[in-house]
């Protein structure tokens, strides 16, 4: 009974039974805390469901239960329900577990929310959990696309919690607007899709696709226009830009939505998919490239950001670039494994962060340093999570970077290789970099002139989180001193740490037999790159040697322009002002004045003609003598003539 | 050929009338102008008698002249009841009525 | 087949409640207020069960009553539904029962304008449920002519400054004005009814047979010289109803112009009255030229949509911004159709019912917003979701419908339009339309995040503003829960019209 | 002359002894009493066109009761009992002492239409005319103390004379050419269309033109009708204009047969320029007479339209709208006269808010110009639809797309003054009086207007019967 998807769907309803009571029952959801208590408890349910579901796919167990959704002609055109197996089963897991985790830790993180907006909150949470569930087990397109909406307009209701502030509230639009426009081609991929194959099933489509059933003339525009969609969600180039402005939403919801889940469904996609595009090596191309671009550009971001968040942020989107790296390469299996695992310790560096935060009140590095003594927990367990974004052996990142980097290899794309080898060595560095800043380093306000102050210094969302907080500065805690979080708060970090740790360990020891050989060199090379990394940051920002000054400016046009975000960012802005905005006065116009305007002138033109017209009647008995005499004489001359 | 020079009588008298209708000022002017047209009618009917040789001209002539009398009473009256309401029988000054 | 004649009582209750109305409530408001709810009520009641009886296995028009009015015409009191009429009236049915609810404030000779109002749905209601052409064109006008008095009466002005070419005419035609509007929308619709009369009188003479039952009209073939023009006749008679490009420019001045439930009713309904002429009497009556003229139809559709969506995004008016976006989406309802695709035309009929919903409930909050913060200008509110939270909430569900967001109704309409667009005999319709739903999300959400989910706005008069309350909750939560619930299931809108659309792509193009 | 001979004259011979009786009464009995005698004559009257054996032609042929002629009297003679229901309430001034001269007035140019209606031959016609005419310049300058009444008699005079005086040089040409006065002579003289006679003919029809009000003849009935008192004005509108298409009919279309045709041309074009004329001249005005006045004008227009047809139908048609415009026009008329009597003005200004002060006369009004806008439920729909049909089964389509656009256009000015009656606000919150004879009126043109945009059904055939007779 396990086996015939039922768990599945379970932990797939709970969250859904949650949405309802929360969205239904107002009194309840207005409460705050019971409500969140309320939803915890059904992502706990679920969770439970997950794993157990999880057990019981492991292997080749696939399970299927669909109901009709859409009928057409008589027939069913669309589905929905749920397709459990391994993959589908694990994500869901990972899904189920960071949900629960993010929810419990938003209890202390939100602690002093207003009791409306934490039930709110806790809605939008379980609305989450429950399509990003949806989406996991989705067994066709039609789901997986309404899921796949459902969880941007989470994403963008989350970004814009608290869309008091200017910047959430745009950063929640700049998301949704940039993830649509990926979603545009998503869409007609699936459009043009079904009418290439007749369906949208995905368990249909797959047999097609083992028997060669699907013509190939044309798959290579639909298989692109669906990697789109990805390349919107799991923010690659050129659509990266939404992701770091995300940061403005609270941070849990960055740990969830922008790390663990929402944002990894590009990469779920195409890792279901790939046996469609198995058939179109050429998109798979395109996807390595972007990917392994997407990775070096925002791992140079990241070596430049002075809000802890923001350099999480381009740090994810350098991951997700990397697992696409793996899934171009054809290896898509690597890619997945690194989606898990990064999902674990990115979700745990992002909570830290907000640990972080919700200590010093500032998203800004330069405002930390030497918090390791107040918050040693957390910096034990952030630098965990460092450890394993910078793959070091033991560590949840170790075994799965290395296989991406020995999948791309494998591939055959040397360059992307080598460039995802620099990307290795600039995590390692920019992690560290924060690491150190944070917990070790003396604050580097003392400091001053280094870089890191040179930071995005003017941007708006340096007081992101330290926004809400600063109710506890108000609150006359002037004399106030960092310390650990709550235990709601280290709980679930310390599970997340030790999870990576052991995921690490199981993984260095146990090595399942990848798809393809990587030569012996390769795990040096990753792990030296790292440590690299690791040294040059703590030769300069812990101990100084290095200026970091002057390590900027040896970079000194790639610095700069960093800080300006390769002006990509103001080329969306201006393309969105002048293109669209622009345009649509233009047409707004013409409809005023000239669709319209052309009728006003006509009904204008006619009352003025009558008003010309009245004239005629002068009120002299012998002009009206005159109309006859004329009007007799036309009459004649059509009798002489007509 | 008596008949053309006939109606060409008639149609010049018309003419003649309906110009004093157009462009005395005087109203008076202008009723004498109608008679002229009136009359020019009857040259037309008489002529047209006269020359198919039948009496139903001259009957219909009969007719025309005292309705053209019946006529001219009635615009004459108007004519000075105006005069005694207004002080003028001048026709332009007739435009309190207009557009 | 049924004893009770459910149609007639779903047709003529709302006009026995403005009777009623009119003669017994004088200066009783709150009579008059129940007495509507009662009319509109029934109605409701009967287009439900209507809905829910209606055999979709035997498809089919059902529900039949017939009795000759005059026989020597053909002309008789002829009532049916199928599955595509039954869901326009259950349409009907809601929007003006949340209607009754959102005008509820209404100061001033509410009881005249109730009555009229009831007047005019009961034209609706006729134009939806009866076969016989003529009564047909006579429903149709009782539809429209109300709306001069409504407009002209209830109506609120806006202000648009004359200014570039053609300032002076609109400088003399009052553009802006409430009289202008009501002027406006009703010449133009005038204007098109007479093309809808000559188009019928055409079918009338040329079918020896001599009468104006839909039923037989069906059965003949008419020269293709007769239905091209005749088509042509109707499509741009029904257009103008239906907003098509560049006919349209009645409807934003008009909707904007309009009291509450006279925007919610026309926006919501009156334009779908003319999407379904065009399906019911263009396509139903003249398959030969609607297969050759679908091409112009798509076409045109494919414009309003990026154009209307376009114009919308231009606007500064919270009721221009929704009432050119349902000239946008009008375009999707017109591409659906054009496709001849049982796909596309579902979607077509799904988006006139979902498109009703979205818009009565846009309209509806933009009434109750006016009526609290007294201004229409987006860019002069700001931060209202903490004042209004319901409002908002119910404001940014109607948005997320219109931009085709899942799990609501308008995802489902607008999907199956695309995938009848794809496989229709122009696939490159499907572009413009998906392109259409992305500007949407674009200026949809602008306004959504401008009004309710920004920042506050500093002008002192938005300080404190009240949520909706007691009557006007029925509105927006029938509203809501309607656009959500079509949205999840929406199986059970889809299955009666599919049954009827099969059978309307059969006679068109023979598949 | 035998008794049969009279049988067949009792209405006009009833007309005639009415207006004696009146004449002489007047000097006996001064007030209204002469009002309601010739209401009961008018009764009689219309009660005796009954008695009449159809088709029955006297005089050998010159003077006809067919069921055309029978048509066209019961029409005037129950327009002119409408516009005495709402003289009767005018009981001060001129009307109180001067009633008998107004009602006799009245019967005569009545007994001119009733002899023009019958008449087949040209001095009848002629002095039918005249006999009609005369007595309208009278009754314009009724109100002799008014300052403008003698001047719009004054007009209506010399052009109307003048008209008159064209009118009867046609004739003359008409009967030099037929060689007979007789109009049954002219249809063979028509066929071989000699051009004395077409100039003739031209003649008639510039003076009939005027006595119908098309443009470019139309300018005397603005005036006229912005000076005289509107129950004249109401029935002026409607009686003598049928009286002129009735002639029309006789002369050009009667027993012509397809040579008709020939007048097509003329008369479409006069009928474009004059709903063109009519309804565009007709916006800016500010006074409701003169709005109502150019929208009599454009009627005028859209009836020519059914008559420039030349076809049975088209002449049904013409005869249905006819009706059609008698209640409807002369409805309006009334409710102006009410308004008028208690407002003391006929600016469009006077109706603000009448919705709100007296719904029922508003709501009578409202019915009275969508029917003169030709709005479906109400008699003038059905006119319009039937005459644009007629002119559509000859082709004319430009002349129906014309039409159909203007009729849009006279919308817009209708709605004007709906707009004034319900969108506005009043000045005044008292109801306005209404006596209750020109309630009466009211009433029955309403009920007149609804009936016929409900059942049209009877008027129609009747319409087409009294066409069929003429072209058999």
């Amino acid at each position: 009974m396990a086996g015939d998807g039922t768990l599945a769907l379970a932990a797939l309803l709970l969250h859904a039974v949650a949405f309802l009571v929360l969205a239904v029952a107002a009194p309840l959801r207005r409460l705050g805390r019971p409500a969140g208590y309320v939803s915890i408890l059904c992502a706990a349910g679920s969770l439970a469901a997950a794993v157990l579901s999880w057990r019981a796919h492991a292997g080749e167990a696939i399970s299927r239960l669909v109901w009709t959704w859409l009928p057409t002609e008589g027939q069913t055109l669309a589905t929905v329900g749920v397709l459990a197996d391994a993959d589908s089963t694990l994500m869901l897991t990972l899904v189920a577990l960071v949900a629960l985790l993010v929810q419990v830790y938003s209890l202390g993180y939100l602690s002093d929310e207003s009791a409306p907006a934490l039930g709110r909150y806790y809605a939008y949470q379980s609305l989450f959990a429950f399509s990003m569930m949806g989406l996991v087990l989705a067994p066709n397109f039609v789901q997986l696309f309404i899921c796949w909406e459902l969880v941007g307009l989470c994403s963008y209701l989350l970004i814009g919690f608290w869309y008091q502030r200017p910047a959430a509230a745009r950063a929640a639009l700049k998301a949704f607007w940039i993830t649509k426009a990926g979603d545009v081609g998503f869409l007609i991929g699936i459009v043009l899709l079904w009418r290439h194959t007749g369906t949208f099933d995905l368990a249909e489509m797959r047999v097609l696709a083992g028997n060669g059933a699907i013509p190939l003339a044309g798959l290579a525009v639909i298989t692109f226009c669906i990697y789109l969609g990805a390349v919107g969600k799991s923010a690659q180039f050129p659509l990266h830009i939404w992701l770091p402005d995300a940061m403005e939403g609270p941070t849990p919801v960055s740990a969830l939505i922008h790390a663990a889940t929402m944002v990894t469904a590009g990469v779920y996609l195409l890792h279901r998919t790939d046996w469609l595009f198995a058939l179109t090596p050429d998109v798979l191309a395109i996807v390595v490239w972007i990917g392994a671009f997407t990775a070096l550009l925002s791992a140079v971001l990241a070596c430049v950001q002075t809000d802890i968040k923001r350099v999480l942020a381009y740090s994810t989107v350098s991951q997700l670039s990397y697992m696409m790296a793996a899934i171009g390469a054809g290896f898509s299996a690597a890619g997945f494994f690194h989606l898990l695992t990064h999902g674990i310790f990115k979700a745990l560096l992002f909570l830290g962060a907000g640990a972080v935060i919700h200590a010093a009140h500032s998203n800004d590095l330069t405002d930390m340093g030497r918090l390791a003594r107040r918050m040693p927990q957390t910096a034990i367990v952030f630098t965990v999570g460092a450890l394993s974004l910078a793959g070091l052996p033991l560590f949840a990142g170790f075994l799965s970077k290395e296989e991406i980097l020995g999948a791309v290899r494998a591939g055959g794309f040397t360059a992307p290789f080598a460039m995802l080898i620099l990307v290795a060595f600039l995590t390692a560095f920019y992690m560290f970099r924060v690491v150190f800043l944070a917990f070790f380093a003396e604050p580097v306000a003392l400091h001053a002139g280094a870089p890191v102050a040179a930071g995005v210094g003017a941007h708006a969302s340096h007081v992101a989180d330290a926004g809400h907080h600063a109710s506890h500065a108000a609150a006359g805690v002037a004399a106030h001193e960092p310390h650990e979080p709550p235990a709601s708060m280290l709980l679930p970090l310390w599970v997340l740490a030790l999870l990576s740790v052991a995921i690490g360990v199981y993984f260095t020891f146990v090595h399942p037999e990848p798809e393809f050989t990587s030569p012996a060199w390769l795990m040096p090379v990753a792990v030296g790159s790292a440590v690299a990394g690791i040294l040059l940051a703590w030769a300069t920002y812990q101990r100084r040697a290095i200026d970091a000054a002057s390590l900027a400016a040896a970079f000194g046009p790639i610095y700069r322009s960093a800080l300006a975000r390769f002006w990509i960012d103001d080329v969306f802005e201006r393309a969105y002002l002048l293109a669209i905005l622009g345009f649509s006065r233009v047409i707004g116009w013409i409809d005023r004045y000239l669709v319209d305007g052309v009728l006003n002138m006509l009904s204008a033109w006619t009352v003025t003609a009558a008003d010309d017209l009245r004239t005629m009647q002068s009120g002299r008995a012998q002009d009206y003598v005159y109309g006859i005499a004329v009007g007799l004489l036309v009459l004649l001359l059509w009798v002489q003539f007509g | 050929m008596g008949l053309q020079a006939y109606l060409t009588l008639a149609a010049i008298v018309f003419c003649i009338g309906l110009f004093g209708v157009m462009t005395r000022r005087n109203t008076i002017g202008i009723l004498l102008g109608i008679e002229l047209m009136l009359n020019s009618v009857n040259i037309n009917l008489v002529a047209f008698g006269r020359y198919s040789g039948d009496v139903t001209g001259m009957v219909f002539t009969v007719f025309t002249i005292c309705i053209t009398v019946a006529e001219a009473a009635v615009g004459l009256a108007i004519v000075i009841l105006l005069f005694r309401v207004r002080r003028t029988v001048t026709a332009d000054h007739l435009d309190l009525l207009r557009g | 087949m049924n004893r009770l004649p459910l149609l007639s009582i779903m047709t003529w209750a709302p006009f026995a409640s403005a009777l009623i109305i009119m003669f017994f409530a004088r200066r009783r408001p709150l009579l008059v207020r129940w007495t509507s709810v009662v009319g509109t009520g029934i109605s409701l009641v009967a287009s439900i069960w209507v809905y829910w009886t209606y055999d979709r296995a035997a498809a089919g028009f059902q529900f039949q009553e017939a009795f000759p009015l005059v026989p020597s015409l053909g002309i008789s009191y002829l009532m049916a539904i199928d599955g595509i009429s039954a869901l326009m009236a259950l349409l009907t049915a809601i929007i003006i029962f949340a209607g009754v609810f959102a005008s509820w404030t209404t100061k001033e000779r509410s009881q005249e304008f109730y009555a009229l109002l009831l007047v005019l749905v009961t034209g609706v209601f006729g134009v939806f449920v009866t076969l016989d052409l003529f009564i047909f064109f006579l429903f149709y006008e009782i539809a429209v002519l109300p709306m001069y008095l409504l407009i002209g009466i209830w109506g609120s002005s806006g202000d648009i400054r004359p200014q570039g070419i053609f300032g002076w005419a609109m400088g003399r035609t009052g553009v802006g004005t409430k009289e202008y509007a009501a002027m406006k929308l009703t010449l133009y619709l005038l204007f098109g009814s007479a093309f809808i009369l000559v188009g019928m009188l055409a079918l009338f003479v040329a079918t020896g047979s001599r009468t104006f039952s839909f039923l037989e009209l069906q059965t003949m073939q008419f020269e293709p010289a007769l239905q091209t023009w005749v088509f042509l006749a109707f499509y741009v008679g029904f257009g103008i109803l239906a907003g098509i490009w560049p006919l349209h420019t009645w409807s934003p001045d008009g909707h904007a112009s309009a009291p509450t439930a006279v925007s919610m009713l026309h926006a919501g309904v009156l334009m779908k009255l003319g999407a379904y002429g065009v399906v019911r009497m263009g396509m139903g009556l003249l398959p030969d030229a609607a297969v050759d003229w679908a091409w112009l139809v798509g076409t045109i559709g494919c414009i309003n949509i990026v154009y209307g969506a376009l114009s919308a995004m231009a606007q500064t008016d919270l009721k221009y911004v929704i009432a050119y976006s349902s000239v946008s989406h009008m375009g999707i309802v017109m591409v659906g159709a054009a496709t001849l695709t049982p796909t596309g035309l579902n979607g077509s009929v799904f988006q006139m019912f979902a498109h009703g919903i979205m818009t009565g409930l846009f309209f509806a909050i933009v009434g109750l917003v006016y009526e609290k913060a007294h201004s229409r200008e987006i860019f002069k509110m700001g931060g209202f979701g903490a004042m209004m939270p319901g409002i908002a909430t119910a404001f940014t569900i109607g948005a997320l419908s219109s931009l085709g967001l899942p799990a609501t109704a308008g995802f489902v309409a607008e999907f199956l339009t695309f995938l009848g667009a794809w496989t229709s005999d122009y696939p490159w319709w499907l572009f413009p339309a998906v392109i259409g739903a992305f500007l949407t999300s674009v200026y949809v959400l602008r306004v959504a995040g401008q009004i309710f989910w920004g920042p506050k706005a500093p002008d002192p008069h938005f300080q404190h503003l009240p949520d909706a309350q007691g009557p006007e909750w029925a509105a927006l939560g029938i509203l809501v829960f309607v656009l959500v619930l079509f949205g999840v299931l929406p199986s059970i809108a889809i299955a009666p019209v599919d049954t009827a659309t099969g059978q309307l792509l059969l006679r068109l193009t023979g598949q | 002359m035998t008794f049969e001979t009279l049988t067949l004259l009792l209405p006009e011979l009833a007309l005639f002894a009415l207006a004696v009786v009146v004449l002489l009464g007047g000097a006996i009995r001064r007030g209204v009493a002469m009002g309601w005698v010739t209401l009961v004559g008018l009764v009689v009257a219309f009660a005796l066109t009954f008695t009449v054996r159809e088709g029955a032609s006297l005089l050998d042929g010159a003077f006809v009761q067919d069921s055309l002629a029978l048509f066209a009297k019961r029409l005037f003679v129950a327009s002119a009992a409408l516009s005495l229901l709402g003289s009767l309430t005018l009981r001060t001034g001129a009307f109180a002492r001067r009633s008998a001269e107004y009602h006799f007035a009245l019967v005569a140019s009545l007994l001119g239409m009733a002899v023009l209606a019958s008449a087949r031959e040209l001095i009848l016609l002629f002095v039918g005319f005249e006999l009609m005419s005369i007595p309208l310049f009278l009754m314009t300058g009724f109100l002799k103390r008014d300052a403008v009444a003698p001047e719009a008699a004054l007009k209506f005079f010399l052009v109307g004379t003048a008209s008159s005086a064209v009118i009867v040089y046609g004739m003359s040409f008409v009967y030099g050419v037929a060689g007979s006065t007789m109009l049954s002579e002219i249809p063979p003289a028509v066929r071989d269309g000699p051009p004395l006679l077409m100039l003739g003919m031209a003649l008639l029809l510039a003076g009939l033109g005027f006595k119908i009000a098309a443009f470019p003849f139309h300018m005397w009935a603005p005036d006229t009708y912005e000076a005289a008192s509107m129950p004249f004005v109401a029935w002026l509108s409607v009686a003598p204009k049928a009286a002129g298409f009735v002639v029309i009919i006789r002369l050009y279309l009667a027993g012509v047969g397809t040579a008709a045709l020939i007048w097509t041309p003329a008369i479409a074009v006069l009928a474009g320029m004059t709903m063109v004329a009519g309804n565009l001249m007709a916006i800016p005005q500010q006074n409701i007479k003169r709005l109502l006045a150019y929208s009599g004008i454009a009627h005028i227009g859209y009836m020519l339209v059914g008559l420039a047809a030349l076809s049975s139908s088209g002449v049904a048609m013409l005869l249905f709208y006819l009706i059609a415009y008698t209640f409807g026009n002369m409805g309006a008329f009334l409710v102006v006269q009410a308004v008028a009597q208690s407002e003391q003005s006929d600016r469009i200004e006077a109706y603000r808010g009448l919705a709100q002060r007296s719904p029922l006369l508003a709501l009578a009004m409202l019915l009275f110009l969508l029917s003169l806008g030709g709005i479906p439920f109400v008699a003038g729909f059905w006119a319009k639809l039937y005459v644009f049909w007629a002119a559509v089964e000859r082709g004319m389509y430009g002349l129906v797309f014309l039409g159909a656009v203007l009729a849009v256009v006279a919308l817009y000015y209708y709605l004007l003054v709906a707009r004034r009656m319900y969108i506005e606000a009043p000045e005044r919150p008292e109801p306005v009086h209404v006596p209750r004879l020109l309630g009466v009126a009211i009433g029955t043109c309403v009920i007149g207007v609804v009936g016929m945009g409900l059942y049209p059904a009877p008027w129609v055939t009747l319409a087409q019967r009294v066409a069929a007779t003429l072209f058999s």
